[in-house]
């Protein structure tokens, strides 16, 4: 296999639709709309009796509500959102979790079940043993309880004992308009490892695990299984392709016929991403 | 640059899997990622190239510009390497934050090329004990990804071979001297870079050690060994850093394993570059 | 009372005020604080001068010193200008090393008089020794519109730079400054003044005090020589066309007043 | 670019990528002939206490030249792009947080100022910040014989007797910052001024265009396009 290349350039265009691309593309400035009953909302201000963009990308419209999404947004966060983030700091009677969001996020002691999960009283004992149950660099999994209504920042809350401490795997940080809304966020795969599409952007890929029960030990195989998840997971997001988990399943099937280094390449990453894309396509028609 | 951070769990997982010898992204311990490497991409330079691993980029400049010989060698010419992380690769490098790793880089570049036979310095000589050619190298990281060394030498040794000098003309003699740099974009040479080596970083990881480490490796990993390797399989320079102590039957193994890489790589490179230079000159 | 609500709603008390078309201070829409010039304030400089906009003080002093030329211009001077807002004119400025303000003031300064005198003047001995004039500009006080001080500081004091004359020893070739001989005046070819608006809301507001400066959307500072000559320009605010013209004319009819004062002062000197 | 300019402005070809730094929330490499700067942006995110300011976002800026070493002029150039920055960015927007703008000139032959500028508004177009308008940066030198030549080389600024660099906005066609060096007269100076708008409604095309590029390349887009509006268009203006 060929190592040193010159660098690559995207030639092929997975999207092909969109022809009327043109009349709802926004710049900051432009006027969008001068009929002032229309409410606005993100992406968009009011400025000499118009409506304005303040950012670059689609008019969003639904019944009287204007706004206009960019393309690499932060994440914003809604309640109810399941997250992957990471502790960066341990405080008096909470952490600070990056996920992603603009502010780092806050995770309260008094909303994270214990070990025994038991919803009780949290002692002076917890608070001196904050440390042992997350300390900084650990990944967690956690839920959305509150978004700050001024500075949006984010509180989290462990309260169902899906949520918690995540085991050995890896990381994977992809843009969070990637991830596709849905109820499931945890998918158990049958390549017998498991996913959970954090609607942050943040991807866990690892083993199949649960609360209180040490993992399996990995074997060669279960360790190419997660290498193939992940790659094929940037090689979908590199593309700009919708996650959820049937078409990272249908990209883990195409990929098969790959090695697993071989998905680093930048031609296949392209093939695999635009077959899969292709597949969906087909499938939800 | 410790700029991520690992739980304990990410660190087990991704040291196990190099012991096991399939990495986190599938490659075996002894893989490189892919090498994009182009070459005068810089428009105001004698040469240059960019050499993107991963997520590395790095781009290097080479300016040559006439200076007084030096009185010690007066028959050599000299080349003046700096290295620059631009802040573009992560905010917490503005400023000083860089400069530990910026001085890293260079004292393995340095190391590289402190031998005479790197690069011929003798052609760099115009009028013997008068003046001389001085090559201004910059390396620039634009951003960082893991293995920054060996990209940083890859991209130096694209940009010398992308080289091209302009003609001298001596007219006159003593202190009547006069030098005449010629314009024609036609009357140039080139640099030999037959004999320039590149950089094969091996990194111990737990009992065993890798290439080309991504980030989130590096992170886990206590030491290193920089070896320079020779398109012939010679060593030509070699240095140890980071925490960590090395065995020496294992120190052996590893020199063993950067040859091996650094031949390949040598040749695939050598045959890109070429490959590069004929369709520039059409 | 009136100062809580200066502080908690700065932009809010200042439109109170313009909207009476006057100022916190008591001027007018227009109006300008007194201005007051010093000139050869510092004896031991070769020329000097301290300027005063209302409560901003700053001082300007130039040194010379004897220096090599570079090889490619033999004959040429230098004129270096330093800008130094120490810790003790505003709480604002950090101490120790060189505040980022005062270094991007200090280039603002370097481009406006790159061509301010015939730098071959300034030569000594041809192809050896030329004259380095430092421009020290020194703020003592800063209550907002340095810049404006900065400028007119250094324009009067290089305006009254005398250059004492010089000879060279025989024996050795160094060049010393003979006491006895006649000082020459250091020739300017334009002499700039710099006024700068200050932009709040839709007003534009000339002479801009620190408050002001806190609160303002942007800021024009023009720099306008004695020929009428746009020297320089900076300006961060959003304008119009219109209002940009509206402005270059009150910047020449108040650079001219400000060039009058300059002119008397340094007759009188 | 370029086709409806005035026969007597000739400016360099320009070029954009877009999000080219896999790691900042939005990046752009602006190229006008063989000047080339690179703009990264990180932010918004969580700011030291002691910098917080509780009602807007801080905007922090570092301006790296070609060769390494600092030049005193990457001040004036910090100070130039963190002033434009708080024109256009609703800083209000974001409070407690602080955006880092990274400017790294790659190659610099002449009009760098204006270069920064296209590249800074293409960065934080792509970051997805909230601006009230789009800038555009344009530079021209004034030679001896009084005429106007745009987008200049380093040489041609040598040469020229007065330098100009306006940055314009595209909701009310105003000037957001000037900087001006050199000898001109009053009309020279309002001539340039408006001459160069012309260069700026051209930068304005050459962002939509650059954006549309981006934009159809990634399916990411297609999903962002909302369904209810395809083929229907929002209220033209009267």
């Amino acid at each position: 296999m060929d190592i040193v290349r010159a660098p690559y350039k995207r030639t092929r265009v997975i999207a092909s639709q969109g022809e009327d691309l043109e009349q709802h593309i926004v710049t900051p400035g432009d006027v969008i709309t001068q009929n002032l009953d229309f409410m606005k909302s993100h992406g968009t201000a009011l400025s000499h009796d118009h409506i304005c963009a303040t950012v670059a990308g689609a008019v969003y419209k639904v019944d009287k509500l204007v706004s206009v999404k960019g393309v690499n947004n932060r994440y914003r966060g809604e309640i109810g959102d399941v997250v992957v983030g990471r502790i960066t700091e341990v405080q008096q009677k909470k952490w600070k979790v990056d996920a992603g969001s603009r502010l780092d996020s806050q995770l309260q002691l008094t909303s994270v079940y214990l070990p025994g999960n038991i919803s009780r009283r949290k002692t002076l004992n917890d608070e001196l043993m904050m440390r042992e149950y997350f300390t900084e660099g650990d990944l967690v999994v956690a839920e959305v309880a509150d978004v700050g209504n001024v500075d949006g920042m984010l509180k989290l809350h462990m309260r169902s004992n899906k949520y918690g401490k995540l085991p050995e795997g890896v990381l994977i940080k992809v843009p969070s308009v990637l991830i596709k809304r849905s109820k499931l966020h945890f998918h158990r795969l049958p390549c017998n490892a498991t996913v959970i599409l954090g609607n942050n952007g943040f991807v866990w890929v690892g083993p199949h695990f649960s609360p209180d029960q040490p993992i399996e030990p990995f074997t060669l195989n279960s360790r190419e299984t997660i290498a193939r998840l992940c790659n094929v997971i940037k090689a979908l997001a590199a593309y700009g392709v919708q996650l959820f988990d049937t078409i990272i399943l249908t990209a883990y099937d195409i990929s098969m016929k790959y090695k697993v280094k071989e998905l680093l390449n930048a031609e296949v990453m392209e093939h695999v991403a635009q077959e899969s894309y292709e597949h969906s396509l087909h499938q939800n028609l | 640059m410790n700029l991520i951070r690992l739980s304990l769990a990410e660190r087990k997982y991704i040291v196990e899997s190099i012991e096991e010898d399939i990495r986190t992204d599938g490659r075996s311990c002894e893989d490189y990622r892919q090498i994009e490497i182009e070459t005068r991409n810089l428009p105001n330079t004698n040469g240059s190239s960019r050499c993107k691993i991963g997520k590395t980029e790095v781009l290097v400049g080479v300016k040559a510009e006439v200076v007084d010989s030096d009185l010690h060698n007066p028959s050599i010419g000299k080349i003046n390497i700096s290295v620059d992380c631009s802040a573009t690769a992560s905010p917490h490098l503005a400023g000083r934050g860089s400069e530990t790793m910026e001085q890293e880089v260079l004292s393995v570049l340095n190391l590289l090329y402190s031998s005479i036979d790197a690069l011929n310095l003798t052609d760099l000589c115009i009028v013997k004990g008068e003046s001389c050619w001085l090559l201004n190298i910059d390396v620039l990281f634009i951003q960082c990804g893991g293995n920054l060394f060996d990209a940083a030498s890859f991209a130096l040794k694209a940009a010398l071979h992308s080289t091209t000098m302009p003609d001298v003309s001596v007219a006159g003699e003593g202190i009547e001297m006069e030098l005449e740099i010629s314009d024609d974009p036609y009357k140039v040479w080139k640099l030999n870079t037959s004999m320039c080596p590149i950089c094969i970083t091996l990194y111990q990881e737990g009992e065993s050690f890798a290439v080309d480490l991504t980030e989130e490796e590096s992170e886990c990993s206590t030491g290193h060994i920089h070896v320079g390797v020779l398109p012939s399989g010679e060593v030509s320079a070699m240095e140890k850093s980071g925490a960590g102590n090395l065995e020496p039957i294992a120190l052996l193994e590893m020199i063993d394993a950067a040859i091996r890489i650094g031949t390949d790589i040598h040749k695939q490179l050598h045959s890109h570059l070429l490959a590069e230079s004929t369709t520039a000159t059409l | 009372m009136a100062d809580d609500f200066k502080i908690a709603q700065p932009k809010q008390y200042q439109r109170l005020f313009l909207k009476d078309e006057i100022r916190p201070d008591g001027r007018a829409l227009t109006g300008c604080r007194e201005v007051k010039i010093h000139v050869n304030a510092v004896s031991s400089a070769l020329g000097s001068a301290m300027v005063c906009y209302g409560n901003t003080r700053v001082i300007a002093g130039i040194k010379g010193r004897f220096a090599e030329p570079t090889i490619n211009n033999p004959n040429s001077g230098y004129l270096i200008p330093n800008m130094i807002l120490p810790m003790t004119c505003n709480t604002k400025y950090r101490p120790g090393y060189p505040d980022d303000a005062g270094v991007a003031m200090s280039n603002k300064l370097n481009t406006l008089i790159t061509d301010i005198t015939d730098l071959m003047e300034l030569c000594v001995v041809p192809g050896k020794v030329v004259w380095s004039l430092n421009l020290d500009v020194v703020c003592i006080n800063d209550d907002g519109n340095v810049l404006d001080a900065a400028v007119l500081a250094l324009s009067a004091a290089l305006n009254n730079t005398w250059l004492p004359a010089t000879r060279v020893m025989e024996e050795t070739g160094r060049v010393l400054v003979d006491p006895e001989g006649e000082r020459s005046r250091l020739e300017l070819k334009f002499i700039p003044i710099a006024v700068t608006l200050s932009v709040f809301d839709d007003k534009t507001l000339p002479d801009p005090s620190e408050d002001e400066e806190n609160i303002q959307s942007g800021s024009v500072t023009c720099c306008i020589d004695d020929q009428s000559k746009i020297r320089a320009m900076w300006s961060s605010a959003n304008l119009s066309d219109d209002v940009i013209s509206a402005a270059l004319v009150y910047v020449q009819k108040r650079a001219s007043v400000l060039l009058s004062v300059l002119r008397k002062v340094s007759k009188t000197s | 670019m370029l086709g409806t300019l005035e026969n007597s402005i000739r400016v360099r070809p320009i070029s954009s990528e877009l999000s080219i730094l896999g790691n900042c929330d939005g990046s752009a490499r602006v190229k006008q002939g063989n000047s080339s700067v690179m703009v990264g942006i990180w932010g918004p995110v969580e700011v030291k206490q002691s910098k917080e300011d509780p009602e807007k976002c801080v905007i922090e800026t570092t301006v790296k030249g070609a060769t390494g070493q600092g030049s005193p002029l990457d001040k004036m150039y910090e100070e130039a792009v963190r002033q434009t920055c708080e024109q256009v960015v609703i800083t209000s927007a974001h409070p407690r947080t602080c955006i880092q703008v990274i400017v790294q000139v790659e190659s610099e032959d002449g009009a760098i100022l204006a270069v920064m500028k296209n590249a800074l508004c293409l960065a934080l177009m792509d970051a997805g910040l909230p601006m009230r308008s789009m800038f555009a940066g344009v530079s021209c030198a004034q030679q001896e014989n009084e005429e106007l030549m745009w987008d200049p080389t380093a040489e041609e600024e040598e040469e020229s007797t007065a330098q100009y660099t306006f940055v314009y906005e595209n909701s009310r066609n105003n000037v957001i910052y000037v900087h001006c060096t050199g000898e001109s007269t009053v009309e020279q100076y309002m001539l340039a001024l408006q001459k160069s708008r012309q260069v700026a409604t051209e930068v304005f095309g050459f962002y939509r265009e650059s954006f549309e590029k981006l934009l159809r390349k990634d399916v990411k887009f297609q999903m962002l396009l909302p369904p209810i509006i395809k083929g229907e268009i929002l209220e033209e203006p009267e």
